[in-house]
């Protein structure tokens, strides 16, 4: 008997084919990623504990935990808000979720989320447009600054979504969404976008 | 391309782009036009007067209007899968290679036999078809109403699937306007000056409205030049989107919009990746709405003959498409505006035949301009028009004076009037108010945040539309906060007062139509008043008038004042009719989008899809889920033989189901199993860590709402599954009593579902290729991980797991949960794994013929009316707590003896088939709702007992163990007798499962 | 129609459940049928302002108690549910 | 004057001057031996009914506005009986039946089009509970068809069959269901009814009930004065908690809005009536040449009678699903209609805790067409004081006794019904 290796899939690694997609012309309006390596952790207090988690959060990531809609940069980690007292920890693959777990214990249900989301990038300057036909919110730059986040619902689905840094003037989306919807959502930003002309970069690993 | 053909187009002027000449057909003859036409101002130029045929009596007509209200030049655009009914003419942007046809006659436009309708017009008046037809009743379905069906109806819809793609999107302002005249325009300067984020909608393909027929000056410029310079302005501002060829056509709650916009309609076919239509959802803090207003014909003898125009009309087509309608043209009008048509006509070089003006007095200039140019003014009304299919003939006057009076124009424009365009004001249920000045309804108040503006507003002077259009844009923006910096609003010297004399129906003896597209005409309202349809919404619905294409834009308000006249009210006492959405008529494809066939629902697929699609599975759509239902092999002669293999390989070695789309909760918290308890019939609190159970839980009034089983992974941690098909509904219910009924219990709840790949590997071979998968430190023996165990094991290879020692099919199984990433692997590896022992994967038919073997409910059993007792599962119910569902559970009905209960049910003859669906009746008795004694619900073919079995619901049924019934399946013609027995066919005493 | 989250902002009601009215308490254990009956079947049915409970299912997963015109769909005020978040009710 | 193509000839030559009013324009009497409140088309059949079978003639039905302006003028025209349990299968085959003879009962043209109703069915699990349905139809003396999807194919080859997200597998077929023209049963009956002496009074709003010392109903207040009653019966879906709060009564019904759509008229496409079993659509085509649609309620309480955006799409939606044909037809009008959601699905006709006042109530979305047997069973309870035999499980008292008649299984949770 040997051990065994065992190869992991991201939600996307069957039909992520990096390239170009849609209209072929001109610069790609839209640049696409899935990005993977990922470790996300759900936290959410216990009852009268959220004073003591944002402190926690605090202590162990630098940062308070989001009171309100924000993907919050910390210590090795990007901290979004999911709801009312209650983030997602999003870490690169490590030993992120021990460390959540020894943070709030006691005061924090911790639920593991690592494998049930696909963790997309939506970028480009006409990425606003093309999450136009998919997003019912108005991510009008004043509206929806840098690290400003929401969740809500794409294809009747619940996401969650967040603006990044910039990045060459631009911003930046990123989408976390069911795994077992992603292929689904994959496809139709595909359609939605394709007269933008897609780019798709190759998968990487996310960065906080 | 030459230009040949154009007849009728002048030789200079208009918006047309001369350098572009295009061709088109029309009911097959080949035309030209220029780019900047429409369809029906090249129809026009080329000296169309028959464009289409009416509803009923297939009368001949022609363009009435020069918008999206034209009732009668209506065609079938486009041919084959593009083939698009009802297009107006008015509308369609020209094209090069446009194919266009009339609609709704037979063989021919101006040769059409359903004209001999008119011969029978004296009994085909409004509601004929009530009062007769009804005799003998077989006969309706068989020939009155196939008749009917194929003379109604107007174009032809596409004869295939719709090849283009519609996408929807959303838009977020803070002052949305509707209508880029020159209101609109002003409107989205002033909000956008303030610094308001605007979204300016307008219907044309070129902003403007009726200044790109009408002209004007504003600002001391020529109205062409403002509109480009605020164009220019409005294009600077950042947060100023313009939005052409898009129409607002409804408001719905909160500021929510929709628009359509026809991103691709004025090209032959959309270009690649782009939709031909997109439907935009446009949320709004305010909304100005400067839809402007749409002139009202009169209604007289032969109104609807073709060459009879509605004055701004023919403006637009001389001014804006430099098309004539006529050479020589007559115009009748009740107020000044009309007389705008008759400088056009004269500015052009056409010919005017005369005026016939209904008011007493009209201007010196008007008088003077008649002397001019030789045409008389005549004091009265148009009594009727001769004329057919080549257009208007002999017009006869009514002289106020009681003499009459003819005038012989080949086209006749007429204004009855303006009514401002009040569809989107009045969309929530608000009734429109009456003006007498202007006799036309306004809005009156409208949908929260919405205002009108301009001559949508009744304003109908250039400098008023101007004015209120700032002021509403400059209100819009400051009521949200923005700055006093509106700028000031544009001016013009075009301030004229809009007076009218009242002209609705001039009595006579010709077909006098109200509503052109339905045939309604002035006596069919009149036999409405007089049979007791004196409501507008019984006259409507009693003549059908109103209910057309364009919905009574053209139409309504006549008819509304013929019938305040008949009852003697006055016309706001008569009332309207309800505004409802849309606007305009939309596109069903633009209204679904994407969503159409495969995209109609999004997909979600189990970590082991691609593998099974790989093994060539066959796959079933179980909600929105893809799941593998049999995995055939080569050889095999139908889904029988393959389910059959699959579950004599669990039944006697081993196989695996990926059952992952069962619903995964985490419920944490030190309240956690006291919440289960109170949610569940049975009771979690005192489950041990590392035990897993099975939970049944109710909805409030008693019936089963969904069952699984929960393990207890740590003190304050449960894992708890639901059914597929009950995934999301469970969640919210559990979330309803975490925050609404149960707030003090300390607990939380996490959706689970997609971070774990989850499979059931059955079979009595189940630990020895388990035990190639897991770490050799892990006991599986029966002693070290018993029935109904739950812990967390080491793969080899470092992988950790969560087993379960649960069984669905009655086999010694387990149940596999590793993170979502390595389901792809960990099948995979039970393949190579289990080769030696002929590991086989199964579906879920496979899973379905087990469940039914060993007697386990499903979703055919909780129906949604059955309770626990009903299920055999009563004794689960604690009586020691409360819990969701208890109280009602206990209702007289939902206890009574003679309840149907759950049972086992086989054909007496073992080489039966038994169907679901069958209903189960007493044996002697004559089926009847008497004797109907419940039903079957699930079936299968049983390999292990070589057999169909099923489960049922029967009433009685606990009793009636042992008793021979029969199956009565009158849809599929089949009676037979089958033996109610046990549930539980297969290893009754749970052998097998325990190991 | 659009509900403003008090958590998320306002947001259109596709992301939105509804439940009905929220006037009905639940009875305690031993209230009997009769008063369950009523809490699970009677309605008020408003003509006019209501409280109700809508789930925001495709956002926060809070449950949220909206008063709102029944005739004129109107929202007059939007607050969370006792037990949102880690909100701390009395037992 | 009888209705026939002999009057209609006849009054062509005059011109059409001399037609009577379809129904009087009656002024309230001071007391009727019973009034309907609402004059819809269940309020109307009742009377009719009450008149023709029970020889009550001194009736009013009282309107608050005009005839037929609730749900009978609103909803998608469709009669059927495919039912499951036992409570409604009957109930709803006695109104087929009625419906058969409509037009010469009620001298009328109601366009009783029984061209089928076909429900597909895209999963086995769908087909299982359809041949359940249908086997209960046909034991209870109903026609009922389970199709495979050649014969679907067949009838109906414009359906989606070749890259449906959801493939049809089959569907059940009933050929005697199919359509009417609704404004006319709602004339036809007041028609009918005006005939034998019933007085149908419009712009007439209840505002109040009168009752006596004991409690008893014994009149109504109205816009129009006060009218004395030996009965009052109830026939006001949409309204009925607004009416019977005014006898102090709560019911367990919610008002509901259920959108209906028609799309431009075009030529004869759709030969039958057909719902998509994969989601909320169900289609036909009116005689004009309108295709009719419409789908699942918006979901939440409503009495605004107007929609929202949300199942304007899913409907749409649905539609593009199932026959992409008609992508490039335009939807022509959208209205909302106010439904009586009762909390098991099935209607409540019943005598009420408040002595002469009767109710007909809680028909969700298929009053349309129950309305010649609602009329009959209620003119049955209003005449006899107990209910008809094909109405006996409709019963108030269901939803304490736990006998709900729920052929979808949702429970009390009106807007999943």
């Amino acid at each position: 008997m040997v051990e065994l290796d065992w190869t992991a899939t991201t939600p996307l690694s069957r039909i992520h084919v990096a390239g170009r997609h849609g209209a072929a012309q001109g610069a790609a309006g839209v640049t696409l990623a899935e990005l993977s390596d990922f470790e996300l952790v759900q936290v959410m207090a216990r009852r009268g504990q959220w004073g003591a988690v944002a402190q926690a959060c605090a202590e162990a990531y630098g940062k308070a935990a989001p009171a309100r809609p924000q993907a919050v940069t910390a210590q090795g980690a990007l901290l979004v808000w999911s709801g009312p007292d209650q983030f997602l920890i999003l870490s690169p693959r490590g030993a992120a979720v021990e460390k959540a777990r020894t943070s709030f214990s006691g005061m924090a249900s911790l639920s593991e989320q690592s494998d049930g989301r696909s963790l997309i990038r939506i970028s480009g300057f006409q990425a606003r447009d093309l999450l136009a036909k998919v997003c019912s919110l108005d991510l009008h730059p004043a509206v929806f600054p840098v690290d400003a986040a929401a969740a809500t619902s794409i294809d009747h689905t619940a996401v969650n979504l967040w603006r990044g840094e910039d990045s060459s003037g631009e911003a930046v989306f990123f989408l976390l969404v069911f795994a077992t919807f992603a292929e689904s959502l994959w496809r139709t930003m595909l359609d939605s976008g394709a007269e933008y002309g897609i780019a798709i970069d190759a998968s990487g690993a996310w960065q906080p | 391309m030459s230009a040949g053909g154009q007849t009728h187009r002048l030789a200079s002027g208009g918006l047309i782009d001369r350098g572009k000449p295009l061709g088109f057909s029309f009911d097959g003859q080949t035309m030209s036009g220029y780019a900047g036409d429409t369809l029906a101002s090249a129809l026009i130029a080329n000296g169309v007067k028959l464009v289409g045929r009416s509803f009923k009596y297939h009368r001949p007509r022609g363009i009435l209007t020069a918008g999206s209200e034209e009732p009668n030049a209506l065609v079938e655009l486009r041919s084959g899968a593009r083939r698009e009914p009802n297009t107006r003419a008015t509308t369609v942007e020209l094209y090069d290679g446009l194919v266009a046809a009339s609609q709704n006659r037979w063989p021919s436009l101006s040769f059409d036999l359903l004209s001999v309708n008119q011969l029978a017009a004296p009994i085909f008046v409004a509601g004929f078809y009530y009062k007769t037809f009804m005799w003998p009743g077989a006969l309706w379905e068989k020939f009155y109403e196939p008749l009917i069906r194929r003379a109604a109806g107007l174009g032809r819809a596409a004869p295939e699937s719709d090849p283009d793609h519609y996408e929807k999107a959303w838009a977020h302002c803070d002052v949305l306007v509707a209508g880029g005249g020159p209101a609109g325009l002003a409107a989205a300067l002033a909000a956008g000056r303030a610094g308001a984020r605007v979204i300016l909608c307008e219907e044309d393909a070129t902003l403007g409205g009726r200044l790109l027929s009408d002209g004007g000056t504003i600002d001391s410029m020529p109205a062409a030049d403002w509109v480009a310079r605020a164009v220019e302005e409005l294009g600077a501002m950042p947060d100023v989107r313009i939005m052409t060829r898009t129409t607002v056509t409804s408001a719905f709650d909160h500021g929510t919009h929709a628009a359509l916009e026809r991103v691709n309609d004025h090209v032959p076919v959309p270009p690649e990746h782009q939709p031909r239509q997109r439907l935009w959802r446009i949320v709004a803090k305010r909304t100005v709405v400067a839809a402007g207003a749409l002139e009202r014909p009169v209604v007289f003898g032969g109104n609807d003959v073709p060459g009879v125009m509605l004055a701004s009309a023919v403006r637009t087509y001389i001014n804006r498409y430099a098309a004539a309608p006529a050479k020589r043209l007559a115009l009748f009008t009740n107020n000044d505006d009309g007389w705008k048509t008759v400088d056009a006509a004269l500015a052009s070089g056409l010919t005017i035949a005369g005026v016939v003006d209904a008011r007493a007095e009209v201007s010196a200039g008007q008088r003077a301009l008649a002397s001019k140019h030789g045409f008389a003014v005549l004091n009265g009304v148009v009594d009727h028009v001769d004329g057919g299919k080549a257009g208007t003939g002999k017009i006869a006057v009514a002289l106020a004076g009681g003499a009459t009076a003819t005038l012989e124009a080949d086209g006749l424009a007429v204004s009855g009037g303006w009514n401002p365009s009040v569809g989107l004001t009045s969309q929530h249920r608000g009734r429109p108010k009456w003006r007498d000045d202007i006799a036309a309804f306004v809005p009156d108040g409208g949908p929260v945040g919405m205002v009108a503006a301009g001559s949508a507003n009744g304003v109908f002077s250039l400098a008023g539309c101007l004015k209120e259009g700032h002021a509403a844009g400059a209100a819009a923006a400051a009521d949200l906060g923005f700055g006093n910096s509106a700028g000031a609003a544009p001016s013009s010297d075009d301030d004229a007062t809009y007076a009218l004399k009242p002209v609705w129906h001039v009595k006579g003896k010709k077909k006098a139509f109200v509503d052109f597209q339905n045939d309604v005409t002035a006596s069919d309202v009149a036999l409405a008043a007089l049979e007791g349809f004196q409501s507008v919404e019984h006259l409507k619905r009693y003549t059908t008038l109103g209910m057309a294409t364009d919905q009574g834009k053209t139409s309504n308000t006549q008819g509304l004042a013929i019938m305040a006249e008949l009852t003697g009210r006055s016309i706001p006492e008569t009332g309207t009719t309800i505004y409802r959405p849309p606007y305009v008529p939309v596109a069903i494809g633009a209204l679904a989008g994407h969503h159409r066939d495969e995209n109609f629902h999004s997909v979600r697929l189990t970590p082991s899809h691609h593998w099974a699609a790989e093994q060539g599975a066959v796959f079933v759509d179980t909600g929105l889920w893809k799941r593998a239902q049999w995995y055939p092999k080569k050889g095999e002669k139908d889904w029988l033989e393959s389910v059959t293999r699959e579950v004599k390989a669990v039944r006697s070695g081993v196989g695996f189901c990926d059952v992952s789309t069962l619903g995964k909760i985490d419920v944490h918290g030190p309240d956690a199993g006291a919440f289960l308890d109170r949610v569940y019939i049975n009771t979690f609190s005192s489950l041990a860590v590392g035990k897993a159970r099975y939970g049944l839980m109710l909805r409030e009034d008693g019936i089963v709402y969904d069952d699984g089983t929960t393990s207890r992974l740590a003190e304050d941690h449960y894992f708890l599954t639901t059914t597929t098909a009950k995934a999301g509904p469970v969640m919210q219910h559990l979330e309803f009593c975490r925050q609404i009924l149960f707030p003090e219990l300390d607990v939380q709840l996490a959706s689970v579902s997609d971070q774990w790949a989850q499979f059931s590997i059955a079979g009595p071979k189940v630990r020895d290729l388990l035990k190639e998968i897991v770490d050799p430190s892990e006991d599986l023996s029966n002693e070290g991980f018993p029935f109904m165990a739950v812990r967390e094991v080491l793969l080899r290879g470092g992988v950790k797991a969560r087993l379960f020692r649960i069984s669905f099919s009655g086999e010694m199984a387990f149940e596999i949960s590793v993170p979502a990433r390595f389901g792809d692997a960990l099948v995979r590896k039970l393949m190579t794994a289990g080769e030696k022992f002929g590991v086989t994967p199964y579906g879920t038919e496979a899973l379905g013929v087990m469940r039914v073997e060993k007697g386990h409910v499903a979703g055919p059993e909780l129906n949604g009316m059955t309770t626990a007792a009903d299920l055999g599962l009563g004794k689960m119910m604690s009586t020691k707590k409360d819990f969701i569902g208890r109280v009602m559970a206990g209702r007289e009905a939902l206890v009574a003896p003679d309840r149907m209960v759950v049972v086992g049910i086989k054909p007496v003859d073992q080489s039966r088939r038994l169907r679901s669906g069958a209903h189960i009746i007493k044996k002697g008795e004559v089926p009847s709702p008497d004797t109907d004694g419940g039903y079957v619900t699930s079936v299968c073919f049983s390999p292990t007992f070589d057999q169909w079995l099923g489960l049922g619901l029967v009433t009685h049924g606990r009793e009636r163990i042992g008793e021979i019934a029969v199956a009565h399946d009158p849809l599929r013609g089949e009676d037979y007798e089958v033996e109610l027995c046990n549930p539980v066919f297969y290893d009754p005493e749970g052998g097998r499962q325990r190991g | 129609m659009r509900i403003a989250c008090p958590f998320c902002g306002p947001r259109e009601n596709g992301e939105f459940s509804y439940l009905g009215d929220a006037k009905p308490k639940r009875p305690g254990p031993d209230a009997g049928e009769e008063a369950v009956y009523d809490y699970v079947y009677l309605r008020d049915n408003v003509a006019g302002e209501m409280e109700e409970f809508w789930y925001h299912g495709g956002g926060c997963r809070s449950w949220l108690k909206v008063r709102r015109n029944t005739v004129t769909h109107e929202i007059f005020s939007v607050e969370a549910a006792a037990g949102a978040g880690a909100a701390k009710a009395a037992s | 004057m009888k209705y026939s193509i002999f009057s209609l000839a006849r009054a062509a030559l005059s011109g059409h001057k001399k037609w009577p009013r379809t129904w009087r324009d009656a002024e309230p009497k001071p007391r009727y031996d019973v009034v309907i409140i609402g004059g819809g088309g269940h309020g109307l059949a009742t009377a009719y009914h009450l008149a023709a079978e029970y020889g009550i003639r001194n009736v009013a039905v009282l309107e608050k506005g005009w005839i037929g302006s609730g749900n009978a003028g609103r909803n998608t025209t469709i009669i059927r009986s495919n039912y499951l349990l036992p409570g409604n299968i009957g109930f709803y085959e006695l109104s087929m039946k009625l419906w058969e003879t409509m037009e010469r009962d009620l001298n009328y043209n109601t366009m009783v089009s029984q061209r089928g109703v076909l429900n597909l069915y895209h999963s086995d699990a769908q087909r299982d509970a359809y041949a359940r349905r249908g086997n209960a139809m046909r034991i209870n003396g109903i026609d009922a068809e389970l199709l495979d999807r050649t014969a679907v194919r067949k009838m109906v080859p414009f359906l989606n069959f070749d890259n449906a997200r959801f493939p049809i597998e089959g569907g059940l077929l009933q050929r005697r269901g199919g359509t009417a023209r609704h404004d006319a049963v709602v004339w036809g009956y007041a028609h009918a009814a005006d005939r034998l002496g019933v007085d149908i009074i419009q712009n007439c709003e209840v505002t109040g009930f009168v009752r006596d010392a004991g409690g008893r109903v014994t009149g109504v207040e109205t816009s129009r004065g006060k009218i004395g009653a030996g009965k009052v019966g109830m026939a006001v879906a949409g309204s009925s908690s607004r009416v019977a709060a005014m006898a102090d009564l709560r019911l367990p019904i919610e008002s509901h809005v259920l959108q209906a759509f028609v799309s431009e008229g075009i030529k004869p496409l759709i030969p039958n009536v057909i719902t998509f079993g994969a989601g909320h659509f169900y289609v036909s085509q009116s005689d004009k040449g309108g295709l009719v649609f419409g789908g699942d309620i918006d979901g939440y309480n409503s009495y605004a009678q107007r929609g929202n955006l949300p199942v304007v799409e899913d409907v749409c939606e649905g539609g593009m699903a199932l026959m992409p044909i008609i992508g490039r037809v335009r939807l022509l009008r959208q209205w909302g209609g106010i439904m009586d959601m009762s909390m098991d699905g099935s209607p409540i006709i019943d005598r009420t805790p408040v002595d002469g006042l009767y109710l007909n109530a809680g028909w969700c979305y298929g009053g349309f067409k129950a309305t010649p047997a609602s009329g009959l069973v209620f003119a049955h309870l209003l005449a006899r004081d107990e209910p008809h035999k094909e109405a006996t499980r409709f019963r108030l008292d269901r939803f304490r006794r736990g006998a709900m008649i729920d052929e979808k299984g949702q429970g009390a949770q009106p807007n999943l019904h």
